[in-house]
């Protein structure tokens, strides 16, 4: 990061020139100190990932076995082998991971970084205030580089910091750098704090600017699935994450009214972020006649994992696409269903021509008239206007095609029946449906089995390629669920934003003494194991265990899609509040941040600690008494990675979908090694051993059984009090029973006393802990006497780091 | 006659080609000698079962030979249903395998590592990397599949049966009778 | 980039704050006007990168046909397939080149980065000045971000840049960000620009701070070789590229006198470093009493590819490294001879204890005693104090190490013997040595197959790893070559910096009407295809012929392993200057910036452009008009990948060796496509079909007597006067001559006038001409009438960009 | 006895595995019937040759049967050297491997785009990268390796026999027979 000096010359002041040592940051009113790891650079705090990977094993399961990324390879790396690079495979795969988590770090800071360009370019600088119930309002940004932004342009630097560390680690990555895979291990874990840093700058931009809701626990409902598309309407779809060209295109809907002739729908986060924009309410009061904000008028059309359901729905006139988790082929299929693509960032331009300097006209007229598919457009304004635009006048020219949306009846059936049954698709579903038998069905008439895979198909058209057939299978969906993409109607909630201060404060002791038995926080993308649906069961069987549940990005559109006996969606059965019982929708995926900002939050406004560059303080605090766990159960992309290894690095354990193993790399514990669970009493500097919780730092689940049990499991830490461990351990082993048929073989090692344990099997757990574990128990008192890792201790105030003892003892 | 297990040795994902060394896919004879020759096997079984529910019978059979059973994912219920719990574990796969790779673990009854791990009835992709991680970081074990598919990350494997359930079953049925014999 | 805004506090002025609007650069002596393209981003110079393209076809040798990216993966992509997210199989080796260049771009303007915190910190901001005779000063930094640096701090904004851009690049890899080929090859020459633009900060950085030569033709010669290490003293090698903890070392050795206990000798690219160190007579006069520098008392002890050849020669006490081509396993090398290795840097860490805040006494007691093998410290001076000090103190405690230095004559026996020639070694070894052959000879008594393939090995120990008998066969090559260990003692012209401005005026015209026939840059590593004498051969070939040859990095150390009859090497042999017949050693790998900055120069100095913010003019310049030609022909990592982008962006072409293919991608040009090599006549806009000149950008050779045949046909230029090209087409054909034994089938269509023709062939071409290609000729005035692709016109203004059109026609 | 070209069919180098797509070794029988069915072979020889120089005699035999050959590297040298540059062309593997990878290159002779190209003599990682330029990007050619090596991204290869120079002399004589045959 610059320290931002030099010799400047000052506008309007021409021959001015100021001459300055050095230029530092204005210390202004923030009553913390500095804490010890401002702008923490790579083995700034590998102290810290030293002692998470010495509790967490570091596990890889290779998916390649080779390295091709230098002129010596290509390299066996199978066992023990090393490469001419001298690298082993360990290393080798913490090579991986670092890339792969850089990816996806840079995927969020890159789009914070447009949009830091973007809105000033806009907007102007604009102050940065999150509003009254919101005044720890960047707690990353304060964590990590101990400085508090008060215009959206003081988060340059914080972009700054990012991207030198960003070029730091990726030179990292290089034939002949490092070398162990710990120390890759520590460098991903940087990467992964960088991402959070990132998408909270990303955020905070986007929602200073388009005056986003600041913590909204009543964010509206907003309109949710294909089926609310208007066909009457010319149909604009905007997919993507980065909102600066689709908010254009609303702000010309409406500064054109417009509405009435065209709707816009999003996919992807793009689609959620549209749902954000405010009235501009929230603005200095200058600039509020300046700008006018159009609210809540955008529909979302549906989460990444339905765009090519939706080409085969047909249900688009005019596309524009920005950036991230954009299907590579949007503009081949677009074209072939006639849909005129705009490319609107530099980041994804396709190989079409650059029109950003030539007039409106001329473009909407050489797309109207499919003189070319696609354009790119790299001004957001211009890409707007050319959009509606192009989605009103396309809209006739395309009353054919949308005629056409399905494949007829007759082509259903000769599809079908052409069908070989020879299994080459079911070697390439990734969920494994057994395509083959569907199809075998369909040609004899029944629907039914693509009706009931269709949310399981997760649209990756490897079938379609396998087919020695060229059955299009994705058309044969389409067709046989039409009925269910014209009702496709659901209600979601608009992102919130993040939490307020005013929540904390609410829920910071029950959840750090486990009252509230945990934060769930479910995040990701839409490459399900097993359809869609999971992701609702997830969040209902949490909230209404009295969790607080939290979501973004696809999922929270994906678990939208389900409805109770009342038809009713989960935003419509639970309040948004961060609190338990409550499900909120945080926002799109570089929300994300607010997660980890609420539990710093509890750590410096319930439990007073100072975030100011302090980071490893404040992961030490959320891995130790901050029930909290996220779950990524569709985990599609590289950004899944760097999310959770962020968290991770916050001491937020998580749990991830079986596909996951491509991420190649988990974290987890070993119970049988009591020596990795010494925990530091912070009263005396005294070791106890502790049970282990959170076991796990980031788990791959088999099944999403096996997904819940371990979020209940990985939400137990060492400060709960004894009310807390009792709830927990309840959820755990009733989550057990319930679908595993049994208890959970480690219960015991939870228990410390016996009111930790849950209420409607005491006795006969205090029975087996003395028959089967042959712990000691005073049956009069119904006490426990021995057995126990350790004693009950409710000032027990665990710790990882030296630093913190009060007193030696 | 037997069932020929060695035909379609392919990656049941096509793609999930690692590198020079791959799976053979052996006959059932050979499978379960080396089942039966093990001094600490340990059958996996996962979640997949659910969807043929007539494997769960069979690995109680195979339990029932003296071979211990980790159940993963939520597959202990049908072991629970079937009230057969002797010597069947409930255990995540990734920490199962994350034990597995340390020479100093104790195993799931302290008695010591196994030697040989035979797998069956797990998701696919998340069975294929559990036996990456044996393959690539602790070599001393075995990795056996007698799953439906050809697992390129196993020592010795199946060639893919899934789209032909009775020979499977058959299949299975042999290594069990070689097992108990 | 930042553009430095906001408020900020003034140090010792407290009370003082200067609120600014917007700061922005001075402008200052500096005649030339901004350009058109100041700090591009993304899609800025697209335009001209599709003109690159589109005549350079891009070429992609998939070495792997499978993704393993996301968890939809792994996908296959072979043929025809799409991936999951819907790539392609062009897009996703785009997506892997653009992987590859940035992890190259990032290795060297990470280096730069951690320099710019490092000299600033230990020698405040400096002065950047280069002297009289190169005022044009930072042509990089000028030609792409339209800045001109004054001090080192200015170079700041400049890093800043390159990392925005970097992490916006990066994130184009991300699943379901860009998906077409072409948008991808864009992105990785705009990677290659910033990589351009990393070394030269790199260098410029470390030229001032460490006074090193500003363009010195008479750079000194200085001592390289395994020979030279002086074994009566303790050996500290310092490996690596970054010499800030070797520089530490020296000046430690220097303060406290101990030269004649320690002999520090470089490996790779600090190593080069290490012999650049001025006498700190360029530094401005009131801090040269500061800082004592040391002069060249350094030792080459070898590039990159003799590591495992010096391990195995036991030839160090103690072990830097420091950053980038640092074999992984260093330290278990290390461990096992007993040589402490210390890391010096972030990047590579190695998973050693961090001792950064530990005493230096304790540190060395630690290490002298081996209770660890190794530490981390992350400050230069302690590193390179604990590096002197330990290497003195451990050698007598090796004493025992260093005699068995060698096997033994029994165990050389006893390995030989066991070799059961089972040919395992065989189908791993990357230059196909038939080890299987020579150690059968060793067994014999026969050394000479281990002696005349010492060179060709790599040292990858891929053999050793697939001997099933366990055959230490770096250890029988080092038994086998102890007395040329022994005398390997060279001398090597140290680094000389950048090109001059007197020098671009002497040679500009000549390089321009191509009567100088070309520079030829021969950079990179040590993976040869046949062996490090191949790179001697190359320079060698090309200097006698009058060329002008540069030369950086592994390349300039290997060469120097060779002499001719005299035994002179080729430093002795010829001049050190940028002039024809002159080999320069620019310096190290960072310094291959200065071969860009030459060409811009060219384009500057000699034909008047601006180069201010105006790459694509300037590229395009260079590209038409100066015959310029890279070669890396041991390329090795990534970072060739983006020196080479780099270069071809810039309109420089490149030959890389064999191994090469792994890079996977190449831009080929085709001659059969007359309309590829329309140029435009920049005096009136009229089009002219050219001939091929220069043919290719990126060119794979299969042995060194093509690539030799590649360069001299890459020097051709559209601008060649007759008398130039008759030269270069002397070259051509006489190389053709001398190693394929006949004339290049393609020498006619270079041929545009009667005087383009060799003298010596003269007769003969133009019967030729006429019978075989029946062109006309008037035999009397010896004229060609008709046959060639153009014209000759000595005026003809060559350039592909319209706005260089002078006059429309 | 013909020799058992289809033995040793592991990439030369061992890691080159590209993916599901792999080449099978055949016999030289049938690489002969191939190569002489051809309408538009084209015989690929490289600079390897010089180390086992009577395989210029054999690419001339080769030659002399109708093939054209392109020789790339410097290896036009060993034909100038023996006489024989009839229908033999001066070319690099790189540019070569990229007109062929276009439907619209008429091919060194201006009379057409090639059906089969046989590599023989080239250093085996770039050969095998410019079989993957053509398995990759113009799947309309069939690509023959006859090189003493297997090559993975061939259609069509003989097994390893770079350890036995004889056998391969004889396979390559096979092929030549079964041309002029
Ligand atoms: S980076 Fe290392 S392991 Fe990978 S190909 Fe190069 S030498 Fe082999
Ligand atoms: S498109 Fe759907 S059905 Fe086809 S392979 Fe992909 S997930 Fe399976
Ligand atoms: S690949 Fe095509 S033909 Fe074969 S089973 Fe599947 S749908 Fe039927
Ligand atoms: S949840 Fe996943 S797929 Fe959806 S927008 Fe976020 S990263 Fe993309
Ligand atoms: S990034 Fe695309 S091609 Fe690669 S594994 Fe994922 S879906 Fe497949
Ligand atoms: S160490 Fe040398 S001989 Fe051995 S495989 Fe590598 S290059 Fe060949
Ligand atoms: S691998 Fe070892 S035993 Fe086999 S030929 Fe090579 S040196 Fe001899
Ligand atoms: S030439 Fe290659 S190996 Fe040598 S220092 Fe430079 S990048 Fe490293």
């Amino acid at each position: 990061m610059d320290k931002m000096e030099g010799s400047f010359s000052v506008e309007d002041m021409q021959n001015v020139q100021i001459n300055i040592g050095a230029v530092v940051k204005e210390v202004e009113e923030w009553d913390q100190p500095m804490g010890p790891f401002p702008y923490p650079s790579i083995a700034t705090l590998r102290d810290w990932d030293f002692k998470l990977i010495n509790r967490y094993r570091v596990f890889y399961s290779p998916i390649c076995d080779r390295c091709t990324l230098c002129t010596y390879g290509p390299c066996d790396l199978t066992g023990d082998k090393r490469g001419a690079c001298g690298i082993d495979q360990a290393a080798q795969q913490g090579r991986i991971v670092l890339l792969a988590v850089l990816m996806g770090c840079t995927a969020h800071c890159a789009h914070g970084r447009h949009l830091y360009h973007w809105t000033l370019e806009k907007f102007g600088d604009l102050p940065f205030k999150m509003g009254d119930e919101i005044l720890v309002d960047a707690p990353l940004t304060r964590t990590i580089t101990g400085t508090k932004p008060k215009t959206l342009k003081e988060f340059g630097p914080v972009l700054g910091y990012v991207e030198e560390q960003v070029a730091q680690l990726l030179a990292c990555t290089h034939t002949g750098q490092e070398g162990n895979y710990r120390d890759f291990e520590s460098k991903a874990l940087h990467a992964g704090m960088l991402d959070s840093l990132g998408k909270e700058v990303s955020d905070m931009i986007q929602i200073i600017a388009y005056d986003m809701p600041r913590g909204d626990e009543d964010a509206p409902l907003v309109e949710c699935g294909m089926g609310t598309l208007d066909k009457n309407k010319a149909i604009l779809i905007t997919y993507g994450h980065n909102l600066a060209g689709s908010a254009e295109a609303m702000f010309y809907a409406e500064d054109n009214k417009l509405w009435d002739k065209v709707d816009i729908g999003g996919v992807c986060c793009t689609a959620i972020d549209n749902t954000r924009i405010g009235e501009g309410l929230g603005y200095p009061e200058e600039i509020q006649t300046k700008y006018r904000m159009v609210g809540t008028k955008a529909k979302i059309a549906g989460a990444m994992g339905w765009w090519r359901k939706m080409v085969e729905a047909n249900v688009m006139d005019c596309v524009m696409v920005d950036e991230q988790c954009v299907y590579t082929n949007a503009l081949e299929e677009c074209q072939e269903k006639k849909v005129p693509l705009i490319a609107t960032n530099e980041k994804i331009m396709l190989g079409l021509p650059d029109r950003t300097n030539d007039p409106v006209d001329e473009i909407v007229d050489d797309l109207v008239n499919f003189r070319m598919p696609g354009v790119a457009i790299i001004d957001p304004i211009k890409a707007g206007e050319v959009g509606v635009r192009t989605a009103i006048a396309v809209k006739p020219k395309r009353a054919d095609e949308r005629k056409k949306a399905f494949i007829t009846e007759e082509e259903f059936k000769k599809y079908a029946e052409s069908c070989t049954y020879c299994h080459s698709c079911q070697f390439v579903c990734p969920p494994h449906i057994k395509i083959g038998d569907v199809v075998q069905e369909a040609a004899k008439g029944n629907l039914e089995p693509l009706s009931s895979t269709y949310e399981i198909c997760v649209g990756c058209r490897r079938c379609e390629q396998a087919c020695p057939q060229d059955i299009p299978i994705l058309s044969l969906y389409a067709y046989a669920n039409q009925e269910y993409i014209k009702n496709q109607k659901f209600k979601m909630r608009a992102g919130r934003g993040p939490v307020k201060d005013t929540e904390i404060r609410r829920v910071g002791a029950p959840l750090v003494l486990g009252t509230i038995p945990g934060v769930i926080a479910i995040i990701g993308c839409a490459n399900y194991p097993n359809g869609t649906k999971e992701c609702y069961d997830i969040a209902r069987e949490f909230v209404d265990r009295g969790f607080i549940v939290t979501t973004t990005g696809c999922m929270a559109m994906d678990m939208s899609l389900y409805t109770d006996e009342d038809g009713k969606t989960i935003w419509e059965q639970f309040p948004g509040g961060f609190d338990g019982r409550n499900i909120c929708n945080i926002g799109s995926c570089v929300s994300n941040a607010h997660i980890h900002g609420a539990a710093i939050k509890v750590a410096t406004i319930f439990a007073g600690r100072n975030e100011r560059a302090n980071y490893d303080d404040i992961a030490d605090y959320i891995l130790s008494k901050v029930g909290a766990c996220g779950v990524a159960w569709g985990a599609m992309s590289q950004k899944a990675a760097s999310i959770a290894t962020g968290f991770n690095r916050l001491g937020v354990p998580a749990v991830v979908q079986p596909h996951s193993v491509m991420y190649r790399r988990a974290f987890l514990g070993r119970t049988d090694k009591k020596e990795d669970w010494e925990i530091i009493d912070a009263r005396d500097g005294s070791r106890v051993y502790c049970e282990p919780a959170p076991e796990h730092m980031l788990y791959v689940a088999e099944s999403v059984e096996e997904c819940m049990l371990m979020m209940a499991k990985l939400c137990f830490r060492p400060s709960d009090n004894s009310q807390g461990r009792m709830i927990k351990l309840t959820h755990y082993c009733d989550i057990s029973m319930k679908y595993f048929g049994c208890m959970p073989p480690d219960w015991p090692i939870y228990v410390r006393h016996a009111s930790d344990l849950p209420l409607k099997w005491k006795e006969d757990m205090m029975k087996e802990l003395e028959s089967k574990y042959g712990w000691e128990i005073d049956w009069k008192r119904k006490a426990i006497l021995s057995g126990p890792i350790r004693k009950s201790d409710v000032s027990f105030d665990p710790t990882n780091i030296e630093r913190k003892i009060r007193v030696k003892k | 006659m037997a069932v020929d297990t060695t035909k379609n040795a392919v990656p049941f994902e096509m793609a999930q080609i690692p590198g020079p060394e791959m799976a053979k896919a052996y006959n059932t004879a050979v499978i379960g000698a080396i089942v039966k020759k093990a001094k600490r096997p340990l059958l996996v079984v996962g979640a997949e079962l659910f969807e043929d529910p007539v494997m769960f019978d069979k690995a109680i059979e195979i339990g029932k030979t003296g071979v211990p059973i980790a159940a993963t994912a939520h597959s202990i219920k049908g072991f629970v249903e079937r009230g057969y719990t002797d010597n069947v574990t409930m255990i995540g796969l990734h920490p199962l395998t994350n034990y597995l790779r340390f020479k100093d673990w104790q195993g799931l009854d302290g008695k010591g590592q196994y030697d040989v791990v035979i797998f069956m009835g797990i998701f696919y992709k998340f069975a294929s990397a559990m036996f990456s991680a044996l393959k690539n970081f602790n070599r001393d074990i075995k990795r056996v599949s007698i799953d439906r598919y050809y697992h390129v990350n196993a020592d010795m494997t199946f060639g893919n049966l899934a789209f032909d359930p009775e020979k499977y079953h058959e299949a299975i049925d042999e290594v069990i009778a070689k097992l108990a014999a």
